[in-house]
């Protein structure tokens, strides 16, 4: 069945599918019409969850830690500010190791105050230990949020799944709602290796030493270094998983099937685009266009940030003349993160092509298609040569 | 009626392992194994970095017997409140919940978590055991450490500021059930803590805590301290019951009667050495006025 | 660790054991001494007092008629001798009751 | 850029329902084969009371530019006194279509080149029932009459869809009056 509503909503519709049992959320634009609906699917007894209004996001990302360690699917979501006051809970709860699901609805961090999209909140997240996901449309929304649950509960990592703000939190378009017995084949239950139980008590993230130890039966335990090895091995396997993840789904569900990158007249280009979010959508008229002018042009979508696909990135791009990667977030007095990632991806490939950066639509600035078109006229030309430095589109100074 | 709770017939189940990383003569390990006696083994702990975390022990070995989940410092109450979250969820709600913070978990970092979780009923006992400092970081200034204290950081002329009185905090939520105890009198916290498990939403204890290293005095006198801190009127035995305050134990049984003078209690640690005469005279007169609003308040106990 | 057998947790979950911090009876400088003619429960030859077992921090003393005290993991803070209404207990220096064991 | 998308944007002051409106009119649109349709508010700190717009586009297939519209091939005004405070016409394109709630007969617009239909959406809603000032139902039925390009009962049903019970229905007989009392002026 296809209904028509916002990117919030269609958010909601999918945490609801998969039946997550305590949801904690704290109010932030553009966030709060996602935490409004899931309040009122609960309060309607629409959806059988525990919805805790606490006060703060740190709070928020708490009730999900002690939640899912007790034993229960949990959710939250938030924005900007929201997501960087968590930050500290980011990086405790992918340590313990907690299978959360987070939606992070894209907006510019403050100072000076932006209530609009951009990148930078997710991406100054990238190291916490948190998978990021990101959504082109509602659709992808909705089967994302499904998606993250199952791979969150297999690799025991949490996972943000991030769309735009605004753009498509508060954007209404048709999507395709699942039905709950697809779901049920997709999602089993939850079924955690352990939750805190007084019949098994455990004491959870206590203090490790920097050294290996016995444990009470003599058997030796890893130590903090190992346990955070553990961590990166784990994420690092987790790309094989959203592989098979998205295969799974694709047989289930009819749709997707891009686990990395969602290509887009990509296969006979000599250059691509790269960026992620609703961008490379919209990327897809600005490619039709230049086509018909003769430049020899694909957009890429990237759909997974951390961990980071390099190997599909090198094995998709490194035979291409140029990549053109648009990023609406910075790594301040450097380059956009995106950009350096995929350079390195790149670094061991011998004939590899050139990279070059544009930094966009930061605090909502407007992204113009007529700038997107002419960044990639300039830049899709056998003369251009890898940047150190991005260039900026829409600035106006 | 249930048989009084004496030393004879408190329960000889241990809750937490011996060889732990206590320091010697710690307030806190008394209190937390007597609480914990009356919580049972029924019950998920709640703890945020504190000294209880070293207590608790070392990955991959716990020195208590329950489950718990340790916590950012901020989050004790969120936290507590997402393990009863996911325990309504699941149908186990005879689970107890049952939070342990210290002073700075509760008064300071943790108290905009906690009020938060008052406010919204949240079913726990949130336990702060307050050693009134800083102590696993090694004493600096805390919301509940007394005024002219000397800590790491009022190391010289001690504290210019107030104790935040945070029982009168939490009463101000509107709680069922508020509660002070003290490490020197553990039947009275062994009782307070049955009955506070018996009821409903959030209760809060707040338990003054001896700690030698921290006070600066001999481990053997922790018992000794906290007790004068009751018998001179300075840390009083109470609960908040539906809003209506009764002292109780030794300080119900000090109503009416003479006070030992706070310099007893004030003399017997170093941390109080920046006090003058003028400074004990001015406590002894704060106590002296709260005090005299228990002797005109408060009906002196039956059994007194 | 060991090679080839990967370790059952991949996180942080601490088991319920004694003997964290090791053998704490290392860290006693006094040992407390109980004697039997002044102990109230084993005077009395009923259970009786048991002020030692109560405020012991570390929960070393049993309830027993002759209290005993758990000497590996006691960290000799003394509160127990302090408290005792009988003063039955004694805190003895480690060194003296050492050089005497060795004898 | 693409040149099958139909482009319309909506005027309404705050809390005036013109998201509401341009919703309906998005699943109307949906139900009769436009396979792409985006509606998109402005985003940000707008109150109530205060201008606001919103974009509604739709097309066969699938849109993926969700970029606010600039140069719209329809406007619908839910307030003739908007019309004081907000250049309407802003990017309109030439032969372009004004839908105004209006007591007024179109030919008292004056927009160069661009066709003027106008119905009085808010004496008919209160006559329908309404609460006063809730024209963003009946708008739809003008809308729907100018533009030509739903049938009026896609519309109906798209309406009583949104609202629940009585109130769906009594909003959608609002609007298929409106339809029917809708005056399209020439070029």
């Amino acid at each position: 069945m296809h209904i028509i509503e916002s990117g919030n909503v269609a958010a909601a519709l999918g945490v609801k599918l998969a039946e997550a049992a305590v949801i904690a959320a704290y109010p932030i634009t553009p966030q709060t019409p996602l935490t409004e609906k899931l309040s009122e699917l609960v309060d309607a007894g629409e959806m059988d969850a525990q919805y805790i209004p606490v006060e703060s996001e740190h709070s928020a990302l708490a009730v999900c830690i002690a939640a899912s360690s007790t034993g229960s699917r949990t959710f939250t979501a938030t924005s900007a500010n929201g997501l960087l006051y968590m930050n500290e809970q980011l990086h405790w709860a992918a340590g313990a190791r907690l299978p959360i699901v987070m939606c992070v609805v894209n907006r510019g961090i403050g100072a000076p105050w932006t209530v609009w999209n951009d990148h930078q909140d997710a991406i100054s997240q990238r190291d916490t230990g948190w998978i990021q996901l990101y959504a082109c449309d509602h659709q992808q929304i909705f089967d994302t949020v499904l998606k993250a649950f199952r791979l969150a509960e297999i690799v025991s990592v949490p996972v943000m799944v991030c769309y735009d703000g605004y753009i498509l939190s508060h954007t209404y378009m048709p999507f395709e709602l699942s039905d709950d017995e697809q779901v049920r084949k997709f999602l089993p239950p939850f079924k955690p290796d352990y939750y805190l139980d007084p019949a098994c008590p455990k004491n959870l993230n206590t203090v490790t030493l920097p050294d290996i130890r016995p444990d009470v039966r003599g058997e030796t335990a890893p130590g903090y270094m190992e346990i955070r090895h553990n961590l990166h091995t784990d994420m690092r396997k987790s790309l094989d998983v959203i592989t098979d993840i998205e295969k799974e789904f694709k047989d289930i569900f009819g749709r997707g099937g891009f686990p990395f990158i969602e290509p887009y007249r990509v296969n006979d280009a000599d250059y691509v685009a790269v960026c992620m979010g609703s961008l490379s959508y919209h990327l897809r008229d600005v490619i039709d266009k230049l086509r018909d002018e003769g430049v020899s042009v694909g957009v890429a979508g990237l759909r997974v940030y951390r961990p980071f696909p390099d190997k599909a990135i090198a094995d998709a791009f490194s035979h291409k003349k140029g990549l053109i990667v648009f990023e609406k977030a910075l790594s301040y007095g450097n380059q956009g993160a995106l950009f350096a990632d995929i350079k390195a991806a790149l670094y061991a490939k011998t004939d590899r092509p050139f990279v070059r950066n544009y930094i966009l639509g930061l605090g909502g600035r407007e992204i113009k298609t007529s700038e997107l078109a002419d960044a990639l006229r300039n830049s899709c030309r056998p003369s251009s040569a890898t940047t150190d430095r991005p260039e900026w589109i829409g600035l106006k100074m | 009626m249930p048989a009084k709770t004496t030393v004879l017939n408190l329960t000889e189940e241990e809750f937490v392992h011996p060889g732990n990383r206590a320091c010697s003569g710690c307030g806190l390990s008394i209190i937390y194994r007597i609480a914990l006696k009356a919580l049972g083994r029924d019950t998920i702990l709640v703890v945020p970095p504190s000294c209880l975390t070293v207590l608790q022990g070392l990955y991959p070995i716990a020195a208590t017997q329950l489950p718990c989940l340790n916590v950012t410092f901020a989050s004790t109450a969120a936290a507590a409140t997402g393990v009863l979250g996911a325990l309504r969820a699941q149908g186990r709600e005879k689970t107890t919940v049952a939070a342990w913070a210290g002073d700075g978990g509760t008064a300071d970092i943790g108290l905009q978590a906690l009020s938060g979780a008052c406010e919204r009923g949240e079913n726990f006992i949130f336990f702060c055991y307050d050693n009134e400092a800083y102590m696993n970081t090694g004493v600096q200034r805390s919301g509940t450490t007394p005024r002219h204290v000397l800590t790491t950081t009022t190391p010289i002329t001690g504290k210019p500021h107030r104790s935040k009185d945070v029982p009168a905090i939490m009463a101000a939520h509107g709680l069922d059930y508020v509660a002070t105890a003290s490490a020197s009198y553990p039947i009275d916290l062994y009782d307070k803590t049955i009955k506070a498990k018996a009821l409903y939403g959030p209760r809060y204890f707040h338990i003054h805590t001896p700690c030698p290293a921290g006070w600066g005095f001999q481990p053997d006198l922790s018992v000794k301290i906290g007790r004068l801190a009751v018998e001179t009127g300075l840390f009083d035995l109470y609960e908040i019951e539906n809003g209506k305050f009764r002292l109780t134990g030794k300080s119900a049984k000090m109503l009416g009667k003479k006070r030992r003078p706070v310099r007893d209690y004030l003399k017997t640690q170093s941390r109080f050495k920046a006090l003058t005469n003028d400074h004990i005279e001015a406590v002894q007169h704060e106590v002296d006025i709260k005090w005299a609003g228990y002797e005109n308040t408060c009906q002196p106990s039956p059994t007194a | 660790m060991k090679k080839g057998k990967p370790y059952a947790l991949r996180k942080s979950h601490s088991e319920p054991g004694p003997g964290d911090g090791g053998r704490t009876g290392s860290w006693r400088v006094l040992r407390p001494v109980i004697d039997p003619e002044k102990c109230i429960p084993a005077k009395k030859n009923k259970k009786a007092c048991f002020s030692c077992w109560l405020y012991c921090p570390d929960g070393v003393v049993t309830k027993t008629l002759l209290p005993a005290i758990d000497l590996e993991y006691c960290k000799g803070c003394g509160i127990c001798a302090e408290e005792c209404p009988a003063d039955a207990i004694t805190m003895v220096e480690e060194t003296l009751l050492i050089m005497e064991e060795d004898k | 850029m693409r040149d099958d998308i139909i482009q319309t944007r909506w005027h309404g002051r705050g809390g005036q329902g013109a998201i509401t409106a341009a919703k309906i009119v998005a699943d109307a649109a949906f139900q009769s084969g436009y396979g792409g349709v985006v509606m998109a508010p402005t985003f940000g700190t707008e109150r109530r009371g205060a201008p606001v717009f919103t974009s509604l586009k739709f097309a066969r297939t699938k849109i993926y530019d969700l970029s606010p519209i600039t140069e719209p091939d329809m406007v619908i005004v839910l307030d003739h006194l908007l019309l004081e405070e907000v250049d309407v016409a802003a990017g309109l394109n030439p032969d372009g279509l004004i839908v105004i709630n209006s007591p007024k007969p179109p030919e008292a617009y004056k927009y160069d080149g661009m066709r003027i239909a106008t119905a009085d959406v808010t004496n008919i809603a209160l006559t329908g029932g309404l609460p006063a000032g809730i024209v963003n139902t009946g708008i739809i039925g003008a809308f729907g009459k100018a533009s030509g390009l739903f049938p009026v009962d896609v519309l109906y049903r798209a309406i009583e869809k949104e609202f629940a019970g009585k109130n769906g229905r009594k909003n959608a007989e609002v609007a298929r009056i409106t339809f029917e009392n809708t005056h399209v002026g020439g070029i």
